[in-house]
């Protein structure tokens, strides 16, 4: 009997371990490096352009978790409480508050058992342990922080601009200050969230990044672009 | 260019998103080791491809990435219906009947 | 048959071309044939004319259901070039070289069979060992072929662009120089021609409805508005619409039939002397004798047979075309279509005896018929002529799909063409 | 300031749209001429008296302008001022004119007015029916390309430019309740009426303003010029939110499902390259929930005797050109006409002080509104008569009529001949039903109208005004707001208040089917009596076609090539169908349907084609490392769209040189890969482990937590289509990798399976690719530079070869490594959160300059992992080898419970042959001799050609480790064949003698790699 339970608290020791291992500290933060590190967004902030119809700012270092599970009635009232939110089971919807113990916190809808949680960087371990801790039952949940990342979008011509780079409808009475879709952006992918009337979230993969940003400064041309710190 | 209701997201998206998978409904065989070379070259490679109605899997690729099934004309290229994995078609051709 | 050259033009100037004979008869059906062929277009034609030619079976009827080289004879890109990987493909498709190469004097009919070469151009690492590989089993197997570098590219076809600042610079390129391009109505109709000449009934304008089967054995066909027709043996060459025909047979086919599509350029002045191909970034191009440039788009993955597809494959094939040919951008487009092809699983095609009796199929040519129908139609007419397949014919049985013993083009016919 | 008009020969005092206060300059052929704003191209040349634009394709026979829109085809024009922004085949009606226009004519040799090739044209045309080159040039056979190249010559309109392209052309996406082709009286109206009831509208117009028809008549709406009521309706609708406006714009293709595509003409017009930061073209994407075809029609010119000569135009386009542009193209017109309708156009030209020499009308008693104007103004007309035949060289200078029989089919008197330079023709109008055909509907044909109308169709499609047969505008309003309305009922939306305006009456007697009129000589002997003028089709060609048996109209249109110019048949179709029906004695609808396929008039490339080219016409993927390669100058390699260091150059090396340094400085100390490519999947769930089981062929039953195992990935068909190593993070938690160029499609071979084929089993997948930073430090040294960064025991002892562990390292960071290798050698692969990879890679450089720590790139990777004998998916296989092929028995377990995908498949009869290909080493007789990859091999080299090949070489190198070459590649019953020789014939004539071996060249044991 013993040796049973010893094997237990070793498996749920490693069941720990193999999440995101450690907190990041404050002090290792700034060493982090946003997919766009490279195109020093901060001095274009500064010396480019500070009027156009298109504002560009990337959300960078937050934290990023992909839920998979079809929730039980139980799971939908645990992650309620691990996030202080609700999970929005409408398709095409997202949630978010500012009132949760870990901060900021959105949710947004991906599938019928997917959806994406998004809370600032450093909070993204305690979010996997509570999970991991408290929550029974069927589900997967993956730290994706390092591989994606969050583009900022707005201005008065911010819908133009998404025109040129995505199928979908984005007008007002067909996509809705707060709808959340994934769909086709340029030749990469997207998951697109109307923020505001002007303002959208565009949640984005790493490698594609450099991409992408090159493809929203072309399809921002012609109404001027303005990156924001 | 196909406009497809995508039975998850519970709207119309455009055909650049999805992705056609083949024919549906052909289950592997649950004893492939049963099959003969002929069946399981069957289950491989043989397929109905009609000239009207046929019943296809698509998957929405770009966006919720779940397969689902579509009921298609495939000479008007009218969708008469789509359904999720698992379900089955309401409209089958008139043979099939 | 009237005798075409040059003399005869003139001669039939000074009587203001009215003394023209027909092409082809417009026959009524016999009630019985040696052969049925389902299906005139190009390969069906071809079939006829070399069993009327080479193996003396003239009590021949093709029966199809539109106009003679109405399907995907029409609506090809017309390329030519016989430098497939694997020994069983390049035999076929070679065969079928050889024959293009006397085509318009055999058929007394200008087919207009021009040997302008073929560039498979390589993008990648992986490509170029494929393009080393394919083209040392061309050269072996007696099928002419080079591996050229991205500098002798540049010089074959100046106007592609062979620079660093392509996403996918070309690094290389197979080079067929006997490949080449074809006038595909031409190749229709002269073997229509031909076979006409020589005793075969073409019957036009008459849907076959269904087969007629007894005792496991086919025995002729139905139709709509002449009723049965019989036949010792039928071919079915029906490219697009393989598996109905199958299914009257009361099997299926390892095919789908999928839209693909073509477009033309406005024509003008020579440009392109070649075909250039590419597998990467998934276009290629010719021009043509009138100044077009012929286009071809990627297969669309679902199945149709509407003979159109969906826009984004045309765009997917002109920024390849833009990206290669940048020079092109102001070219505009004139027209595009569509035709509907039989994919095979190993993306080469099916000439077969089949679960019927004395019943064959040759079909499954996906994007590449139209190179092969001059080959396609004679080792047919061969099997039909003596009922057992040619050797040739052999290694594509429909039921190398219950064996496994697959023949898988998928390298050499990536890119649709 | 008074305008001189000395040089606009044709430009009438006062009157049409064009704006003569600004003058604009053009040059042409060469030549300096003015025209106004407003213009087209076509009307600025015919105001300057330009008769001749073009030479014909065949015969080189002077071609003028005949129409005045999208259905022109003879001005095709060369335009451009400089050599980057030259674009051929304008059609210079639906070019607006802009100050410093070039344009040129593309045919004619000197000159377009003067060629030479009119002479052979004369001369060898009565050599050259339809088809002719289909009956020589084939001897002697060696002649055809010389003939081919000639012909080449001949062919072609206008040229591509040489250089590349300096505008930009993109694409928006648009969504619509109503979408409206053809902003003219019925589009117009359609476009009030739904956007007052509030839906979403885009009106889209081939022309630069709104208006149609009535831009260029004369008639009143609410008793007011018709252009008033445009200018209120555009002004209404500009103030819509949700209506977008498109002038300038042409809808091109009608997809299914309602999709449509328009190519807007930004800067078109005022250039031929886009003011800077502009875009020249604009393609719209449109999904419409209704479409509403409001495309109007073309006026269809008869066919007669040599009506190719410059003077002869469409009935319509005459008024259009006096009524829009204030320019009469001649000054005495006869007009010939089997309908009402065409009489405007002498009414035109008589109001604006020209000489009508006579309305020549086929019909026996017109009678009509139109007809008793011109019998007012005293103009002549000619009854049951028509134009056989026009005359002159280079410009009409007269014609000849001849009484006709009430059937339009004989000539039942004397001719005469009278003076005129225009000849305007009116057959009718064909509905613009183009787009109509798009999605495959197929047009019917009516009697009534004399032409073909939209057939039923699957789209969510109506169509109003002329494109239905509906002439009048009355008629044409009237549809147009019906059609908006059942939109609307359609739509759910709620029909508003509007009004139709008043039109004027007009009566109109019966129009007479008449395509072809008669000679005194028989066609084939008649003057040529033109049916399509791009493709010089002339009546006697489709007579003789189908004399020759092409009896199909598709046939007909192939062997004459009738319809496949850049105009595609919009004047020439329907009359070169009524004389093939006449000639097999059939009616029009017998003889067959005219099909149309986009684009409705040409594309640019460049606007199909949008941003996806050059830099963006393909993702760039990049690692988090990128920039650090760049900087190190490595050299890259595309595999995927992932730009991967290939090898890192030092000053001037060459790349073996690199690739040796490299390969040496790993295995003698430690080398760093950037392996953040490799697709990674996050598996998790209770039925993970046999989820694995179910998709790799070996067993990972008994997989412990903390440790990695290799496994193959095989199709149904048994054949290997990905490898990689996944490991147990815990127990229901694993890690996957793939190759980087199978990621996408392993992850969906994983989903489909789940979802389709076992949805009960709980298990999920993530990708995590682009979550992870991947460097793999290999070599004798990699333990040393990794106990450099981290406090963690990785000693043999606490971390043994296939394990991994969770660690930190370089200050704190979280790390997963796992000790695998695909080197042979000591490995550790370290994995930390992108965001920090570049961190990481460089503390390891910090501290691995003591061991001469060396980046490599791919190329060394494929060395080093060849010197070892492993295989890389994709370049060792193909998709037609199984395991045992590639001699990995080891990776298949045949025993577990469940079948395995692939199991099934390589048993089959083909699969379980003897003599199939199988991967072995070789070892070349001549150690320095590196085999090319590619090479195939034979056993007999002086076999005969076709040789019998018994495969080739997947992966050769040169290895500066074991300082010789090392291969591996496919050999028939290779693996029965240890020892003996295959030859490798190259294309240069060496023969590559080699000896099949095991592909494991170095340290067979593994004790490198135990270490």
């Amino acid at each position: 009997m013993s040796d049973v339970k010893v094997e237990a608290v070793e498996l749920e020791a490693t069941d720990k371990l193999v999440m995101n291992q450690v907190p990041l500290s404050a002090e290792l933060s700034e060493i982090g490096e946003s997919p766009l590190h490279h195109a020093d967004l901060a001095s274009i902030a500064e010396h480019g352009p500070q009027e156009g119809g298109v504002h560009f700012h990337e959300r960078k270092l937050m934290g990023l978790l992909t839920l998979r599970c079809l929730p039980s009635a139980e799971q939908q009232e645990m992650i309620k409480s691990l996030l202080g939110v609700a999970l929005p089971m409408q398709p095409l919807t997202s949630v978010t508050t500012d009132e949760s113990t870990i901060g900021k916190v959105s949710v947004r809808w991906v599938s019928p058992d997917e959806w994406l949680i998004i809370i600032e960087g450093d909070k993204a371990f305690d979010i996997e342990s509570s999970f991991h801790d408290k929550l029974m039952g069927h589900f997967s949940l993956v730290n994706i922080s390092g591989g994606t990342t969050i583009f900022d979008v707005s201005g008065s011509h911010v819908v133009e601009m998404l025109k040129k780079s995505t199928p979908v409808d984005l007008h007002a009475s067909e996509f809705p200050v707060g709808k959340v879709v994934s769909t086709v952006f340029a030749k990469s992918g997207a998951m697109i969230c109307r923020l505001a009337d002007d303002q959208f979230e565009l949640v984005v993969r790493r490698s594609f990044a450099d991409y992408l940003w090159l493809w929203i400064q072309d399809a921002s041309r012609e109404y001027g672009l303005v990156v924001k710190a | 260019m196909f406009h497809i209701y995508c039975p998850h997201c519970c709207e119309y998206r455009e055909e650049e998103e999805f992705h056609a998978s083949g024919q549906a409904h052909i289950p592997r065989p649950l004893d492939p080791d049963a099959c003969t070379d002929k069946e399981w070259g069957e289950f491989m490679y043989f397929r109905a491809n009609p000239r009207g109605i046929h019943h296809e899997l698509w998957v929405h690729g770009a966006g919720c990435r779940k397969y689902f099934n579509i009921t298609r004309n495939t000479h008007t290229y009218e969708i008469l219906e789509v359904y999720k994995v698992g379900e089955k078609p309401s409209i089958v051709a008139n043979e099939a009947k | 048959m009237q005798h075409y050259s040059g003399f005869g033009l003139l001669k039939h100037s000074f009587s203001h071309h009215e003394n023209w004979q027909r092409v082809w008869r417009n026959p009524t059906p016999k009630k019985k044939y040696d052969v049925i062929i389902v299906g005139g277009g190009g390969h069906g034609l071809a079939t006829a004319y070399y069993l009327a030619k080479e193996f003396g079976v003239t009590n021949v009827a093709v029966i199809e259901k539109g106009f003679l080289g109405g399907g995907n004879t029409a609506r090809n890109t017309t390329i030519v070039r016989s430098n497939y990987l694997w020994d069983e493909a390049a035999h076929l498709y070679e065969h079928s070289m050889k024959l293009w190469e006397g085509l318009s004097q055999d058929l007394n009919y200008n087919v207009m069979f021009s040997q302008r070469g073929c560039l498979n151009l390589g993008h990648t690492l992986q490509d170029m060992r494929d393009i080393e590989r394919r083209v040392n089993a061309n050269r072996l197997n007696g099928i002419d072929g080079e591996v050229l570098d991205a500098q002798q590219v540049k010089e074959i076809v100046p106007v592609l662009d062979c620079s660093d600042r392509a996403r996918y610079p070309v690094m290389g390129a197979s080079w067929q120089p006997r490949a080449g391009v074809a006038r595909h109505d031409a190749v229709a109709w002269g073997f229509a021609r031909g076979a006409d000449t020589r005793g075969v009934d073409l019957i036009q304008q008459t849907e076959v409805e269904d087969l007629i089967i007894e005792d496991g054995t086919v025995v002729g066909v139905r139709t709509a508005r002449y009723g049965e027709i019989r036949a010792d043996r039928v071919g079915c060459v029906v490219a697009g619409n393989s598996s109905v025909l199958a299914k009257m047979g009361g099997f299926e086919l390892p095919l789908e039939s999928h839209p693909l599509q073509a477009l033309v350029s406005e024509p003008i002045k020579p440009i392109l002397d070649t075909v250039v191909m590419s597998n990467q970034v998934h276009g290629y191009a010719s021009q043509s004798d009138k100044g077009d440039l012929v286009i071809g788009a990627g297969i669309d993955g679902y199945n149709g047979y509407g003979q159109r597809g969906s826009y984004s494959t045309i765009e997917h094939t002109i920024q390849a075309i833009v990206e290669m040919f940048p020079v092109f951008s102001r070219v505009r487009m004139n027209r595009q279509w569509g035709g509907i092809v039989d994919t095979c699983p190993d993306a080469c095609p099916i000439i077969s005896e089949t679960p019927v009796k004395n019943l064959f199929f040759n079909c499954g040519w996906g994007t590449g018929g139209f190179k092969a129908t001059p080959g396609s139609g004679h080792v047919f007419a061969a099997s039909l002529a003596k009922g057992e397949m040619h050797p040739l014919a052999k290694p594509f049985s429909m039921f190398r799909f219950h064996n496994g013993a697959l023949v898988d083009e998928h390298g050499a016919a990536g890119v649709a063409h | 300031m008074t305008q001189d008009l000395s040089k606009q020969s044709n430009r009438l005092q006062d009157g049409g749209r064009i704006d003569r206060s600004k003058p604009l300059t053009f040059t042409y052929n060469g030549k300096q001429y003015k025209g106004f704003e407003g213009d087209t191209l076509a009307s600025a040349l015919l105001a300057n008296g330009i008769d001749i634009v073009g030479r014909s394709f065949k015969y080189s026979r002077p071609r003028g302008i005949v129409a005045a829109g999208a259905e022109e085809p003879n001005a095709i024009m060369q335009i451009g001022s400089t050599e980057a922004t030259q674009i051929p085949n304008v059609r210079a009606t639906q070019q607006s004119l802009y100050n410093g226009l070039v344009a040129s004519t593309t045919n004619g040799w000197p000159n377009v007015d003067t060629d030479l090739m009119s002479w052979v044209g004369k001369i060898g045309g009565k050599m050259m029916p339809p088809g002719f080159y289909y009956k020589t040039f084939m001897y002697p056979k060696s002649m055809w390309e010389t003939y081919e190249s000639y012909i080449r010559k001949a062919a072609g309109l206008g040229r591509a430019p040489k250089e590349n392209d300096p505008d930009i052309y993109d694409k928006m996406n648009q969504h619509c309740d109503v979408m409206i082709v053809g902003a003219g009286p019925a589009g117009l109206m359609a476009a009030l009426t739904a956007a007052r009831a509030g839906a979403r509208v885009i009106i889209a117009d081939e022309q630069n303003e709104f208006g149609g028809s009535l831009l260029s008549s004369t008639e009143t709406l609410n008793g007011k010029p018709a252009a008033e009521w445009i200018a209120e309706v555009v002004e209404e609708l500009s103030g819509f939110d949700d209506v977008l406006m498109l002038p300038n714009s042409q809808v091109n293709g009608y997809h299914d499902h309602n999709f449509l595509t328009i190519q807007q003409h930004c800067t078109d017009q005022f250039a031929d390259r886009a003011p800077n930061g502009q875009i020249a073209q604009r393609l719209h994407r449109v999904r419409a929930k209704w479409v509403i075809l409001a495309t109007g029609a073309h006026e269809r010119p008869l066919v007669y005797g040599n009506n190719d000569l410059p003077g002869c135009m469409v009935a319509n386009a005459v008024s259009t050109y006096i009524n829009r542009y204030g320019v009469a193209p001649g000054k005495d017109l006869v007009l010939m006409t089997s309908n009402d309708n065409a009489y405007r156009t002498a009414l035109d030209w008589h109001d604006a002080g020209r000489n009508v020499v006579a309305i020549v009308d086929s019909r026996k008693n017109p009678q009509g509104t139109f007809v008793a104007a011109a019998r007012e103004r005293g103009i002549s007309i000619l009854v049951s008569s028509g134009v056989i035949e026009a005359h002159g060289s280079k410009r009409v200078t007269g014609v000849s009529i001849a009484p006709l029989n009430d059937a339009g089919d004989a000539i039942v008197g004397s001719v005469v001949k009278m003076m005129a330079d225009t000849v305007a023709t009116s057959g009718g109008w064909s509905p613009v039903i183009h787009l109509s055909c798009h999605t495959g509907a197929r047009p019917v044909w009516n009697d009534d109208i004399l032409g073909f109308t939209p057939g039923a169709t699957v789209q969510k499609q109506l169509t109003a005004g002329a494109i239905n047969g509906a002439f009048s505008t009355v008629q044409v309003l009237e549809e147009g707001l019906s059609a908006a309305c059942d939109a609307l009922a359609h739509l759910g939306l709620d029909k508003p208040d509007v009004a139709l305006p008043e039109a004027d009456v007009i009566e109109e007697g019966k129009a007479m089917a008449l395509f072809h009129i008669p000679h005194t000589k028989p066609t084939s002997k008649a003057p040529k009596q033109f049916v399509d003028y791009q493709n010089d089709v002339t009546a006697a060609g489709i007579e003789l076609a189908c004399r020759e048996g092409f009896e199909s109209i598709e046939h007909v249109k192939r062997y004459t090539a009738m319809g496949f110019g850049t105009d595609q048949g919009k004047l020439g179709n329907i009359n070169g169908m009524a004389i093939a029906a006449k000639m097999l004695k059939q009616t029009i609808p017998e003889t067959g349907t005219t099909i149309f396929r986009p684009n409705y008039t040409p594309v640019t490339f460049g606007a199909i084609a949008g941003r996806d080219c050059g830099e963006l016409f393909d993702p760039k993927r990049y690692t988090a490392m990128h920039a650090w390669h760049v900087e190190r100058g490595a050299k890259f390699e595309d595999v995927g769209q992932w730009k991967r260091a290939w090898y890192y150059p030092q000053g001037n090396e060459t790349m073996q040189d690199a690739l040796n340094r490299e390969c040496l400085a790993t295995r003698e100390s430690v080398g760093i890969l950037d392996a953040s490519t490799l697709g990674k999947i996050d598996i998790q769930g209770k039925d993970a482990r046999e989820f694995l089981g179910r998709v790799y062929t070996n067993a990972w039953a008994k997989l412990a937590v903390g440790k990695c195992r290799y496994g193959l990935m095989c199709g149904e068909d048994g054949m290997v289509f990905d490898d990689g190593v996944t490991s147990c993070l815990a127990e229901n938690h694993f890690l996957m990798t793939t190759t980087t160029g199978g990621a996408a499609r392993v992850l969906s071979w994983l989903e489909i399976y789940h979802q389709t084929e076992w949805p009960e089993m709980e298990v999920y997948f993530t990708s995590v690719t682009d979550h992870w930073s991947t460097m793999t430090i290999s070599g004798p040294n990699s333990r040393k530079l990794l106990e450099k960064i981290t406090d963690f025991d990785v000693s043999k002892e606490n971390f043994a070869y296939m394990d991994w562990k969770a660690m930190t390292v370089a200050g704190g960071i979280p790390a997963r490594v796992f000790r695998i290798s695909f080197t042979g050698e000591l490995s550790f692969e370290i994995n930390v959160q992108a965001n920090y990879g570049l961190h990481v890679w460089k503390t390891l450089f910090e501290h691995g300059k003591e061991f001469n720590l060396t980046p490599y790139g791919t190329e060394t990777m494929h060395i080093l992992r060849a010197e070892k004998g492993f295989i890389i998916a994709g370049q060792d296989t193909d998709g037609s080898v199984h395991p045992f092929d590639l001699g990995m028995p080891w990776a298949v377990s045949m025993q577990k419970p469940f079948s395995f995908i692939g199991k099934r498949g390589m048993q089959r009869e083909d699969c379980v042959r003897a003599d199939r290909k199988q991967l072995v080493g070789l070892k070349t007789i001549d150690p320095n001799v590196v085999l090319p990859e590619g090479a195939q091999g034979v056993l007999d080299p002086k076999a005969p050609i076709p040789m019998p090949m018994v495969g080739h070489v997947t992966s050769s190198y040169w290895s500066a480790n074991l300082k010789r070459s090392v291969a591996m590649g496919f050999v028939k019953g290779g693996l029965e064949k240890m020892g003996e020789k295959v030859f490798y014939p190259l294309a240069d004539g060496r023969v590559i003698e080699a000896e099949i071996c095991s592909p494991v060249f170095l340290d067979p044991k593994g004790e490198r790699q135990n270490v």
